[in-house]
């Protein structure tokens, strides 16, 4: 059995779910899931990763305004969103606590979020940090919401929500979240106990798989090299080195 | 001389981190005193904008995020909002994208896709939802024109004609072209017209979108000014590092206006 | 090959005249005999609207205009709406504009200032007028979005990556974005990536846009490619004068398409 | 006296009605107006004329939808438009004769005329061939008209009407025509005659001033240097040499 640092298996586990899309945009502030598009690109021919502060990663010439055109245009598949709250309908909250009005806590606020969720077809939500705080009955603000009128355009929207403990699935036709897997170590019951909303249990809940020596190897070399442009420090922190 | 034409209550419209922040006249502002500022981000905002709200040179900021990216919340914002000190008008990329596509074209509305079930829908009363006047009827969420009345930017390079090179930052155009006045500083100016460099015309805000010009070397440091420069990773760890609390921030601020800062 | 790419009856958008205007590919439209076009002008067109016109490829011409600039008329075109034989959509240029803008974001409609009272927005179906959301809720133009299957444009260059330098023609990266495919010609290949070029960056339209690209030198002649070439004024006198009629028309086409062209 | 050519009257005669505005830009094929452009730098200081065909003036860096933002924006204030008809109110034809779904005779199109006819607010219609064919009762085909539903935003629109008999006042008011002036050797019945609209008729009608000495010094020298970059032809033909 392998070792493995927690980043290296959620970077696996989160490239597990990057699918058969082209495009990926990896935001500000994103190691995990560039290293993520980095794996998925030698596991999935033709899939490509944009790494926001790598510079030969920054395919675009027209500003800011050029990836949500993309991503309107069916060009961008696959996206990371974290935040402060998810709830159980897939609402998330990257801007306060509290009343939004006089919040206890403020946060940076929600990006682009609101418009590509509706845009962008395999959206992963990504809180590392499992908790009743995070995963909650109703988000203080909802940054992004599946929520629409009938209707109303939709060529994306969440898919999965990945945890440290976990990974859910999101269904929409229900509007509600799946439990997929559970990490190893990790109990139904342990993970009910964290989380702030009722989700689906299925009868059989897997194990999430655990990496193999060559997905490592892959981790430690490639993927590790490349990230090391744009999160040199996480890269050396988090990632262990080639053979170790 | 540019920070004057901004007068205490203007509308003021500024680059997203790393786009052109133009932190000279951020500056000068401080150092005048400018009061009631309502900034409004290029979508997003960072260090000129934490630095002005910290100075209580503001009085409303919109924008879909404002942090300071990889040295993570914007300090002297979030104290300020939890505080009450300032309105938060909260927005996301691409409504704030099609407010100045609409400023740009002097359209009323423009639509934007997606942007249902948020919270900036529903608190926002200037964004609302119509249908679609064509087949298939689907309900869009549509945003007004963004018009501010300035917007200060810094860029490498103005030409002997007054044209202004910004590079791949095709929204300091759209912003410009929204805006009333439109105020730039740059690193250097670059002899004769780019207008004739086919290469270098694409990335140009042309002289009539222009209504002053001022050479300000490392204008926009310590945030960076691609392909210019980088940002000044000692200066915005100082920053951020300072800025977590009041006096940090006065301290800070105090060394960045250096002596004639107070005047 | 790359005409062979495009369908009889596709929609297919061409640029304006002397703005990258794909006319090796025309040639090879009509030398395979392509029937039924149902071409758009981004917003107007010239000599290859007119000679896929004359050559009996065309369904309908959606355009603002279809001229042969400083020669007048473009008689083919004249000739064929007024003998009924393909279908006129007249547009005016901001409202194409308008429509491939919507496009390239994938919006349902845009918004379009002015255009009231005139023949076109009484005449097409799917223009049509509606409130401006918000005050003072004025009548305002709207127009769909323009999708074409797709678009063929030439231009000076290419690099190793695929990235395509379209310069200032800001409106050929909106059309290539709404359309559904992407044909593009260049006069040469540019070793390495532009992408990093930081001068060049503004003016491309990347790779991700584009479908096919093929070499193609001369490939807009007898129409201008600045900064490449200007136009070619003798093959367009000749041209314009040849198409006043109808047999002057085939015999200056049998000799553009040459010996092979008849295949 | 000085003799003249009828282009220099008309250059002369148009850059007298473009007024303070400081921008105009000339299209495809219109060598009067540029020249009148060209005239106008020199009479009003701080105007500048975009000229099609001369690439040094043309400012332009955003390809072809610049122009009409700039328009829009209010920073384009002079242009103008010929056609093949004019009627009594403004409406101006540059599609076709006849019915348009199947015309008698079909033309260019209408370019860029219905948007910029409420954008630009000192519009100059030329019909240089003035006759009851060009101006009519009611135009074939409304390339581009003033009447708008009530409350339509508008900044500009119509102003005046040069011919080659005479200069129309346009009356946003009233929606119609005044006869403003008429050129040297014309009369009011002769014009009348010509019409095919009615128009008003002030109690006194000017003659169209003749242009001095000055102006065609500065028409035969500096002008016509200007435009024969774009229009080398027609300052030959049209435009006398300096001192002739």
């Amino acid at each position: 059995m392998s070792e493995y640092t927690r980043e290296e298996f959620l970077i696996a586990t989160m490239s597990g779910l990057f699918g058969d899309g082209r495009f990926m945009v990896s935001g500000v502030n994103s190691p995990i899931p560039a290293a993520a598009g980095l794996l998925h690109e030698h596991q999935q021919p033709g899939f490509c990763v944009s790494i926001h502060g790598d510079p030969d990663r920054t395919p675009f010439v027209d500003g800011g305004v050029e990836p949500f055109d993309m991503a309107a245009q069916g060009r961008l598949d696959t996206f990371v969103f974290g935040g402060v709250q998810v709830d159980g309908q897939a609402n998330i909250n990257l801007v306060s606590i509290g009343d939004p009005k006089r919040p206890k806590k403020r946060f940076t606020g929600s990006f682009g979020a609101a418009g590509l969720y509706y845009l962008i077809p395999n959206i992963v939500l990504f809180f590392p940090s499992h908790s009743r705080r995070s995963l909650v009955q109703k988000v203080d603000f909802r940054s992004a919401s599946p929520q629409a009128p009938e209707g109303a355009f939709r060529q994306g929207g969440p898919k999965w929500l990945l945890t440290d403990l976990c990974l859910f699935r999101f269904d929409p036709a229900t509007g509600g979240f799946e439990l997929a897997s559970v990490h190893l170590g990790q109990t139904v019951a342990a993970i009910r106990d964290a989380t702030g909303f009722d989700f689906v249990l299925p009868k059989d809940v897997p194990t999430t798989p655990e990496p193999d020596a060559a997905t490592l190897s892959r981790i430690r070399g490639d993927v590790r090299d490349g990230l090391s442009v744009a999160y040199a420090q996480f890269a050396k922190d988090c990632i262990k080195t080639p053979g170790s | 001389m540019l920070a004057e034409q901004i007068k205490d209550g203007a509308r003021l419209a500024l680059p997203s981190e790393n786009s052109g922040v133009p932190v000279a006249v951020v500056r000068a502002l401080i150092a005048r005193g400018a009061r009631d500022l309502r900034l409004v981000g290029g979508p997003t905002g960072g260090f000129a904008i934490d630095l002005l709200v910290g100075a209580g040179c503001v009085a409303s900021v919109e924008a879909a995020g404002v942090s300071l990216g990889p040295r993570g919340l914007a300090p002297r914002f979030c104290a300020a909002v939890e505080a009450g000190e300032i309105e938060m008008i909260d927005s996301t990329c691409p409504a704030t994208h099609a407010g100045f596509i609409a400023g740009e074209k002097r359209l009323p509305f423009m639509a934007v896709r997606g942007v249902f079930g948020c919270d900036m829908l529903k608190n926002r009363s200037d964004w609302t939802v119509i249908d679609n006047p064509f087949p298939p009827h689907d309900p869009v969420v549509v945003v007004p024109a963004i018009l501010p009345d300035v917007i200060a930017l810094h860029a490498p390079m103005a030409d002997e004609a007054g044209n202004v090179w910004v590079g791949n930052r095709r929204e300091l155009k759209t912003m410009a072209r929204a805006a009333k006045q439109v105020l730039v500083t740059v690193e250097r100016i670059h002899p004769g017209n780019l207008v004739k460099d086919s290469a270098m015309a694409p990335g140009l805000l042309t002289t009539p979108y222009i209504d002053l010009i001022a050479l300000a070397p490392c204008g926009a440091v310590p945030t960076a000014l691609p392909p210019d420069y980088g940002p000044d990773d000692a200066m915005l760890d100082s920053y951020a590092s300072a800025a977590k609390t009041r006096e940090g921030f006065d301290g800070w601020l105090a060394d960045f206006l250096g002596p004639d800062g107070a005047a």
